[in-house]
């Protein structure tokens, strides 16, 4: 059974097609196309994860790429259990998005320049996930950011949009260098970039130090370290956070994919990857999960003042994001594996339910515009609903398990555990409370928005509702997977945390420390969160909506801060961009470009001129004379070789 | 560096001249075209016509009214009896001379017949010229059928001169209207038995559509008539728009084009041949009874011969009307049309009174016709010519006169 | 002595005929003469037991390449080509070059060693020319070939953007 | 055994006794074929003639049947007329290739087992190869006329041939690939094993670009535009009388022989049939060659003739992709089963 | 609209230009001077009452010893539109014996003015390539002109072209077979 | 049997005439058919040596020069014609446009 290494190729195959053909011939049917191709592999996946389940793991080298002396490069595929998650995650998100965009995509000019570069993206992150080595690892993180921003800037006709793209593109890049330099680093430890061997040989280099402007660091908290980078830059981390909120200038379903459920994770996904290299450095697993646990704290803040529903639930991606980190962090992959998986039903579900909305309200973004759309259009209600209960974490959902086995994870794993588990109890909380101002602004209430878009509003056809209605029925049970022991122990199930177990090989089993009470005393807290917030949200703004504008009058301050997204941006612009103007502007434009290479430019050809002009005149332009000339050195090097 | 020419300088190709005809297997006789070839494409077309001139408008300026009639059948050789009643309408008109019913009704018949002979030689030429040899051969057995018939009616095949100013020569025979009544039962089935060899043929279709367009009012403007025409879409009929004989009683319809292209003309021949066959076969129903020469023809039409030898006033008619003409021709000058096969044949007396017409103009569609062929044919390929020439039908003694 | 005589027939043929070749004022009969080389050469190949090559030989050469010299000549004009000179001026330059590389050549390969004998051929394998051509070809000449193939598109193209007329726009 | 072997097989047989029975070969062949030639002229008048409601020769012998001798004869004593301004030995010899590339051809036909004059293992490539060379009659003869008519017609003509000779090569490829060789024996042989002992079920894409570029290859209706009499007047050969039009004539025959040889032996299975009809081991080949030099006429005296575009489109727009669609296919499913 | 009324509407808008307007048969015929021809052609073709777009016919008349001026260009216009004729004769005199085209309105007019050139020596001003048409290009004469013999002109002045057929048939003498 | 050496001297020939051909003819369609008259020297080379080394790649090699020989025939005899249409000659003294 090999037809796994298909998994990749139909989506590039579709791609392929799309791009080369959609153009002049293929036209508006570009989803005949990509669908099918992903749909296909999708169904490859679900037969690859029951060959993983049944114990079968492949690791094999396709095609040998780059062979320099002892840099060997092959493209290869590993399909492990964890690999076979992100495979059902990439490949089911990827496909509903796929549907979904036929509707939502219906009629733009770029019809199969969408589809090609979903399915390219597709094929990147599939690339990515499978990969056996790190260079194709980077390969497949290259190219997911390359797609991303070939399609954050989708509109290209747009500046913001294309800023935005922009904007990701170099953010990324600062993330990227890091992980390439941690690449280049295992090359030069190790010998060998493929996982296996630099798995295998890792535990030899604890303790061996570098020495790097008179610091000694030790060399696996300096691999380690570096190749986070990267996942900060990928996943949107603080500080890098900021490309992401800007990347919702991109259609819909992009976000959904994206910047939701695929390739926002990746950086999750590499640090579960490298486990047995962050598992050997404990300063590399503190920032982790200290970056984790303030980024999750730091994005919800800014989304409980936000009003563009896209951003909000951008931000809420970010703050997911700081919680998978966070569980990383703290030894418990599993657990954050868990979340990434979950949490791309949910919040595919609320971005996709964000872009129905849109599409209802012709491109209407905020949501003090709208209100009451819950009558207009129920499917889109209820499914954004059920994802909200899930992202609150209300017990049953998909959201609580992933979430409550996280909080277990950090409040059992020692003294920086408990800090990081209250920062994640407070964003559950924050979380729960966003979550349904969305919910209670947008679709409860009177409608706010003009007269045109009341008349427009309307249910969005079935072919975006049907994955809607799909990704609802993910984030109900996808938790049922990896129901924590405790509460298996009450339902009477046997080894209730399937998930946990499954991935076990992998990325191994945190060593929890703490009794039956305390887990119980987690649980207990993290529900009363969920649904205080919840509570509070109805309160502020189905109940007594004056008090939202009270507290912002009341707290301006704190208000201002929030609503200007703590003013990282700004401090970027000082910091970063403008001293890059000044420098491009007097530096290289006045002295490097005007003096130096100018007078290099014109001094060579200066030069030269002089000098073909005297070597012009051995140009006859004849044809003959040229001949003649070969074949004189030929006759004198045959004259050499008999003399 | 300095010989290298302006890039926007059009680059020289020799251009092939060749001489098509007058002697050349598709040219439909003494026709000859200049082309101008650069490779396989037309750059330039300029026919030469008048090597067939015999001077038939001289010629007439000559001869009595009576005497011209056979004049007129040597211009499209090939339905010389509709150029006889062309000739015969126009003189009638001129004289003021109205024939009986029957006359009317038979000169219709024998038009349609001319018309269908006509239509299927095309078919066949231009059929062969594009290749479709069989076509040919089926065409020629129904214009064999139909030329037995002319003989059957007067005597002659191809230069009948059946017709006489004033009604007929003779009356129809009821054997030839029931041989021509089984040819019309027949006849359709034949048209379909080509229809079926060319019209469902993918290469005919590429050969002969929009190939040759020529748009609706650039045709009015080039004076096209007939087919050529009506292939562009103008329902223009001398039969509808001006009736003469017993076009005016019998029902038919004018089918027409919508591209212009050759493949439309060949549609519009095709049906038109149907419409033929059905004018014909009202015709012979309709046929009524009676004479079959006006009664004040005897002033223009020789009697027949045995009245001549037993009835006196007979005799002095045939005498007078040998001698010095028609006396009575009043002056003036007509233009009178007939839809000849080809398309609109008409002709211009010019009376000063005496018996022999002072001008005789033809107004000859062959002719005009043959002037459109440039305009077809630069910018097509050489065997877009072939296809070209063939489409608009033209018979080089009418064209030349 | 059969065999000899034969090569020795082609070989006179192919000299003489490359000579003509090279030689002819109407560049028509060059083309033609150079058919009838190409037929000797083919025969050559058949002595050297290399059917393919002799066969490629006639398909490629005489049957597309050549025509295509025949076709450049025939559009060319040439009713002037046979009325002036038929060599550059400096004609006498080009013989003594030509001589002078012809007799170093001929001196050394006088002295030709053959080399190591290789494994694969009609005689060694017992199977057909064409089967062992294919067989070395498309392992370990896989490359090459493609590159070959590669090599043949970019003439298809650059022939075909070089020859064409500019289109009116 | 190289084909120089062959010839010169030392020991066994002496030399000038194989050189004696190839030349014997050559000249049944010849003889044989150059007979076919003459009434297959006579077929196609009669097949035209009942197709288009006439009767073709009557008048030579019994209904006709002495019509190729006559014609032969009458050819034979034509005047041989040379334009004034014709290039004289070019004209004298471009007959004589188109003839002789056609004859060459048939070294390589195997009629019935064993019976061959050249049992060469590429003779597929052989037959091509003389085909291509059928060009430079035409090239030489169009240009050596020194008329316009004639030019336009060679050029035409060889256009076509080479264009046409690709398709048609590539739809021979699958026909190699399921064989597994280029010999023509082989080739039947290998048909053998697959239903009605022929190729033509498995390979009917390859069969039909075959055939359709056997028609352009030989210059026939609906792609006999070098010789189409409404434009070109005769084409290449438009300036030939006598007995140098009736070598043309000739070899535009023999080419069409040889076409259905080949249709019949790389598609239909050669000499083989369904049952064996004894003492006559060439009898199914003829039927076939026959049938299919039945169809070239069919053919003839249905469609009308194409343009030189829209052929030279179907050449490389229809043809050759199908060709290369149908070689892939027959190579995937030889890797696969 | 009637013909009469046509010739009418012609005559107020070109009082200068019409002479006259007869009737024979139900048609009409309008003599105009032939100066502004081609104004009144467009003046025809344009109007979109009259609408001639169909130029029938265009022919000369020799009037030789009849009237004077001696030529007339005679031109038959038809309107598919309307159905309805009318017939223009332009005079044209010996001495000036010019007229301007008609091409720009009808391009069909081509031919037939090549025809009336060739035959009567009517030259057309502004004609794009005035050749004979039927006759060869190097005959001498107009052969409908009255003062052209139905027989061809006298011997002496016998065409160039006949003699010199006339040449070649004598030379092809020697090559017959019972000399 | 016919030693090596002789279709090398063959070869050597025929290289000759094609130097001969290139450097002194001023048709440049000449010039080209010289340059062919040089690769079949060299195809013969190797064919030969082919067959008395007993080793296919010589053929193999030569199946290369057969295909460059196209490309180049096809692509140089589209130069001409581009030149013939610019300059409406095909004599190579006429011609100086590499001229530097």
């Amino acid at each position: 059974m090999k037809s796994y290494q298909l998994i990749p190729f139909l989506p590039l195959a579709a791609f392929v097609i799309n791009i080369l053909l959609g153009k002049r011939i293929i036209k508006d049917k570009a989803h005949w196309i990509a669908v099918p191709a992903v749909l296909a592999s999708w169904v490859i996946s679900v037969f690859t994860l029951f060959d993983v389940i049944g114990g079968k793991v492949f690791n094999e080298d396709l095609y040998t790429w780059i062979i320099s002396d002892g840099f060997i490069v092959s493209v290869g595929f590993l399909v492990d259990q964890l690999t076979a998650v992100m495979l059902i995650v990439v490949t089911t998100v990827s496909s509903l998005v796929h549907i979904y965009s036929v509707g939502y995509m219906h009629g733009d000019k770029g019809y199969y320049r969408f589809f090609s570069y979903l399915s390219l993206f597709t094929f990147s992150m599939l690339m990515l996930v499978m990969a056996n080595n790190f260079l194709q690892l980077y390969f497949g993180w290259e190219a997911v950011g390359l797609c991303s921003y070939f399609l954050i800037g989708f509109w290209y006709e747009k500046k913001s949009a294309s800023d935005a793209g922009k904007k990701a593109f170099i953010v990324n890049r600062f993330g990227d260098f890091g992980f390439g330099l941690g690449v280049i680093m295992i090359f030069l430890t190790f010998g060998t970039i493929h996982y296996e061997p630099v798995f295998n040989a890792v535990n030899g280099i604890v303790g061996q130090s570098i020495n790097i402007l008179g610091y000694d660091i030790s060399l696996v908290t300096l691999i380690a370290l570096l190749l986070f980078c990267g996942a900060v830059g990928k996943s949107a981390q603080i500080p890098l956070h900021v490309w992401l909120p800007d990347a919702m200038e991109g259609p819909t379903p992009v976000s959904a994919l994206i910047h939701a459920a695929t390739m926002v994770t990746a950086g999750v996904f590499m640090v579960a990857r490298c486990n047995p290299i962050f598992n050997l450095s404990h300063v590399a697993m503190n920032v982790v999960a200290v970056t984790g646990a303030v980024t999750a704290l730091f994005a919800a803040t800014i989304a409980l003042v936000q009003n563009d529903i896209k951003r909000i639930i951008a931000y809420s991606t970010i703050s997911q994001l700081g919680y998978m980190f966070l569980a990383c962090g703290v030894g418990a992959y599993a657990a954050g594996i868990f979340h990434l998986y979950t949490h791309a039903f949910f919040k595919a579900l609320l971005f996709l339910g964000a872009g129905s909305v849109m599409h209802a309200m012709a491109g209407e973004l905020d949501i003090q515009k709208m209100g009451g759309l819950k009558k207009y259009m129920p499917w889109t209600y209820w499914t954004f609903l059920l994802a909200s209960l899930s992202i609150a974490g209300i017990p049953g959902f998909a959201g609580f398990f992933s979430k409550d086995e996280i909080l277990w994870q950090a409040y059992a794993s020692g003294p920086l555990g408990k800090i990081v588990w209250f920062l994640g109890a407070v964003t559950a909380l924050l979380t729960a409370f966003y979550s349904f101002r969305i919910v209670f602004v947008a679709f409860h209430g009177k409608f706010r928005g003009t007269h045109e878009q009341e008349h427009h509003l309307h249910e969005s056809p079935k072919v975006m509702t049907l994955p809607l209605a799909i990704l609802a029925i993910g984030a109900i049970i996808s938790g049922w997977v990896g129901i924590p022991p405790l509460i298996g122990e009450f339902l009477g199930i046997e080894h209730s945390d399937k998930f946990g177990a499954f991935l076990a090989p992998v990325v191994g089993h945190p060593h929890a420390e703490g009794t039956h009470g305390e887990e119980i005393f987690v649980m207990l807290l993290s529900i009363l969160f969920a649904v205080g917030g919840i509570i509070t949200a109805f309160f502020m703004y189905i109940k007594r909506p004056e008090i939202p504008v009270q507290l912002g009058e009341s707290m301006k301050t704190a208000y201002r801060v929030l609503w200007n997204k703590y003013y990282v941006d700004e401090l970027y612009h000082l910091i970063i961009v403008r001293p890059t103007f000044w420098v491009a502007q007097s530096v290289i434009v006045g002295v490097t470009d005007g003096k130096i290479i100018e007078g290099i430019v014109n001094g060579v050809p200066r030069a030269i001129g002089g000098f073909s002009e005297i070597l012009r005149r051995v140009q006859t332009g004849f044809a003959h004379h040229y001949a003649a000339v070969m074949a004189l050195g030929l006759l004198i090097i045959m004259i050499f070789l008999i003399l | 560096m300095e010989q290298i020419r302006d890039e926007a300088a059009p680059l020289k190709t020799k251009e092939l001249t060749v001489s098509m005809g007058p002697q050349h297997p598709a040219t439909h006789g003494v026709l000859r075209l200049v082309l101008d070839l650069d490779g396989e494409t037309v750059v330039k077309c300029t026919p030469y016509v008048g090597y067939l001139h015999r001077g038939v408008e001289k010629l007439a300026e000559n001869r009595t009214y009576l005497s011209a009639l056979p004049l007129s059948d040597r211009l499209d050789y090939i339905s010389s009896m509709a150029n006889n009643v062309g000739y015969v309408v126009a003189v009638e008109r001129l004289f003021g001379i109205e024939p009986p019913e029957r006359a009317k009704f038979i000169r219709t018949i024998v038009s349609e017949m001319t018309r269908i002979s006509s239509h299927i030689i095309w078919v066949a030429t231009h059929a062969l010229d594009i290749g479709a040899m069989t076509v040919f051969l089926y065409s020629f057995r129904e214009r064999e059928w139909l030329l037995d018939l002319f003989e059957m009616l007067c005597g002659a095949r191809l230069t009948v001169s059946y017709p006489r100013i004033g009604g007929v020569r003779n009356d129809v025979s009821q054997e030839f209207l029931d041989s021509l009544y089984k040819f019309t039962e027949e006849f359709p089935k034949r048209i379909e038995e080509y229809e079926t060899l060319i019209d469902q043929n993918r290469i005919w279709l590429k050969r002969t559509k929009g190939i040759g367009v020529i748009s609706a009012e650039e045709a009015i403007n080039w004076g096209l008539t007939g087919p050529m025409l009506r292939g562009s879409g103008i329902p223009y009929d001398v039969r509808k728009f001006e009736p003469y004989d017993a076009y005016d009683k019998v029902e038919f319809e004018v089918p027409v084009g919508k591209n212009g292209d050759v493949y439309d003309r060949y549609r519009c021949r095709m049906l038109e041949l149907r419409q033929s066959n059905s004018i014909i076969k009202q015709c012979i129903e309709k046929l009524p009874p009676g004479p079959i020469m006006a009664p004040d023809a005897p002033k223009f039409t020789l009697p027949p011969k045995d009245r001549v030898m037993k009835d006196m006033e007979s005799l002095i008619h045939h005498f007078v009307l040998i001698t010095k003409g028609p006396l009575t021709a009043p002056k003036g000058e007509i233009y009178s049309a007939v839809e000849v096969p080809k398309g609109e044949l008409g002709f211009y007396f010019v009376s000063d009174g005496t018996g022999k017409p002072y001008r005789m103009r033809l107004r000859a569609p062959s002719f005009v016709h043959a002037s459109v062929l440039p305009r077809l044919c630069e910018g097509s390929l050489v065997a877009d010519v072939i296809a070209n020439i063939g489409t608009i039908d033209i018979v080089l003694g009418e064209c030349d006169r | 002595m059969l065999p000899e005589l034969f090569f020795g027939y082609f070989a006179a043929a192919i000299i003489i005929f490359s000579l003509i070749v090279v030689t002819r004022r109407n560049p028509v009969h060059s083309v033609l003469f150079m058919l009838i080389l190409f037929f000797h050469i083919a025969a050559l190949y058949l002595f050297l037991d290399a059917e393919f090559l002799a066969a490629i030989q006639v398909i490629v050469y005489a049957g597309a390449i050549l025509v295509l010299f025949l076709f450049v000549v025939l559009l060319l004009n040439l009713k002037e080509e046979t009325l002036i000179r038929r060599y550059i001026n400096q004609w006498p330059m080009g013989v003594v070059f030509a001589v002078g590389l012809f007799i170093l050549m001929f001196i050394s390969v006088r002295s030709f060693l053959a080399g190591p004998k290789g494994e694969i051929s009609s005689v060694l394998t017992g199977q057909s020319n064409v089967t062992n051509l294919g067989t070395v070809l498309y392992t370990e000449y896989l490359f090459p070939f493609e590159i070959a193939s590669l090599v043949l598109l970019v003439a298809i193209i650059g022939a075909i953007v070089l020859a064409k007329k500019r289109l009116k726009s | 055994m190289s084909f120089f072997e062959t010839i010169f097989a030392p020991g066994a047989v002496d030399i000038m006794l194989n050189i004696g029975i190839i030349l014997i070969k050559i000249a049944v062949v010849v003889g044989i074929v150059m007979a076919h030639v003459a009434y297959a002229t006579y077929f196609e008048r009669k097949v035209i003639g009942h197709m288009q409601v006439r009767l073709g020769p009557m008048r030579v012998g019994f209904h006709g049947l002495l019509q190729p001798i006559a014609d032969f004869t009458k050819l034979f004593f034509k005047e041989d007329i040379i334009p004034a301004n014709a290039d004289k030995p070019i004209f004298y010899v471009a007959p004589v290739i188109s003839l002789l590339a056609a004859l060459s051809s048939l070294a390589v036909i195997p009629f019935f087992e064993g019976f061959v004059v050249a049992n060469l293992n590429i003779g597929i490539l052989f037959i091509l190869a003389m085909s291509s060379l059928g060009a430079y009659g035409i090239v030489m003869s169009g240009w050596a006329s020194n008329s316009k008519y004639s030019f336009l017609g060679g050029l035409r003509s060889s256009a076509q041939v080479i264009s046409y000779e690709v398709a048609m090569g590539l739809s021979l490829v699958g026909v190699m690939i399921m064989a597994g060789s280029m010999n023509l024996t082989d080739i039947v042989k290998a048909q053998e094993a697959y239903p009605l002992k022929a190729f033509i079920f498995p390979q009917f894409l390859g069969f039909f670009v075959f055939i359709v570029a056997a028609f352009a290859e030989t210059n026939r209706t609906p792609f006999d535009l070098p010789e189409a009499e409404s434009e070109l007047v005769a084409g290449y050969f438009v300036e030939y009388s006598g007995m140098r039009f009736a070598l043309f004539y000739a070899a535009e025959y023999i080419g069409m022989i040889i076409m259905a040889c080949l249709a019949s032996i790389c598609f239909l299975g050669g000499w083989n049939g369904p049952f064996e009809i004894p003492y006559v081991p060439f009898a199914w080949l003829l039927i076939k060659v026959y049938f299919f030099i039945f169809l070239y006429y069919w053919v003839r005296a249905t469609v009308p003739r194409y343009r030189y575009d829209q052929l030279m489109g179907l050449g490389w727009k229809v043809l050759i992709p199908l060709a290369l669609l149908n070689i892939t296919i027959t190579g995937l499913i030889k890797i696969l089963v | 609209m009637e013909p009469l009324q046509i010739a009418e509407k012609l005559r107020e808008k070109f009082p200068e230009e019409v002479i006259s307007i007869d009737e024979f048969r139900g048609q009409v015929s309008v003599v105009i001077k032939k100066d502004r021809i081609l104004d009144i052609a467009r003046y025809l073709y344009d109007e979109p009452e009259l609408d001639f777009d169909y130029l029938r016919d265009l022919c000369g008349v020799d009037y030789l010893g009849k009237k004077e001026p001696r030529f007339e260009v005679v031109y038959h216009l038809y309107s598919i539109k309307h159905r309805h004729m009318i017939r223009l004769k332009a005079q044209v005199p010996e001495n000036d014996c010019t007229i301007h085209s008609v091409m720009p309105v009808w391009i069909g007019a081509n031919w037939h003015e090549r025809e009336c050139f060739d035959m009567f020596g009517i030259v057309f001003k502004g004609h794009p390539d005035l050749r004979r048409i039927l006759m060869p290009e190097d005959w001498e004469g107009h052969p409908l002109r009255k003062d052209y013999p139905v027989k061809g002109p006298p011997p002496e002045k016998e065409w160039e072209g006949f003699k010199e057929v006339l040449e070649k048939a004598e030379r092809l003498k020697e090559f017959e077979w019972n000399k | 049997m016919v030693p090596l050496q002789w279709y090398i001297w063959l070869a050597t020939a025929v290289f000759a005439i094609g130097v001969l051909g290139f450097l002194t003819r001023r048709n440049i369609i000449i010039m080209f058919m010289s340059i062919e008259l040089m690769l079949n020297a060299v195809n013969i080379s190797l064919v030969s040596f082919s067959h008395y080394l007993q080793d296919m790649r010589g053929q193999i090699l030569s199946l290369f020069v057969i295909t460059v020989a196209a490309a180049e025939a096809a692509i140089g005899l589209a130069i001409i014609i581009a030149l013939f249409r610019n300059k409406a000659t095909a004599h190579v003294d006429e011609m100086a446009e590499t001229k530097g």
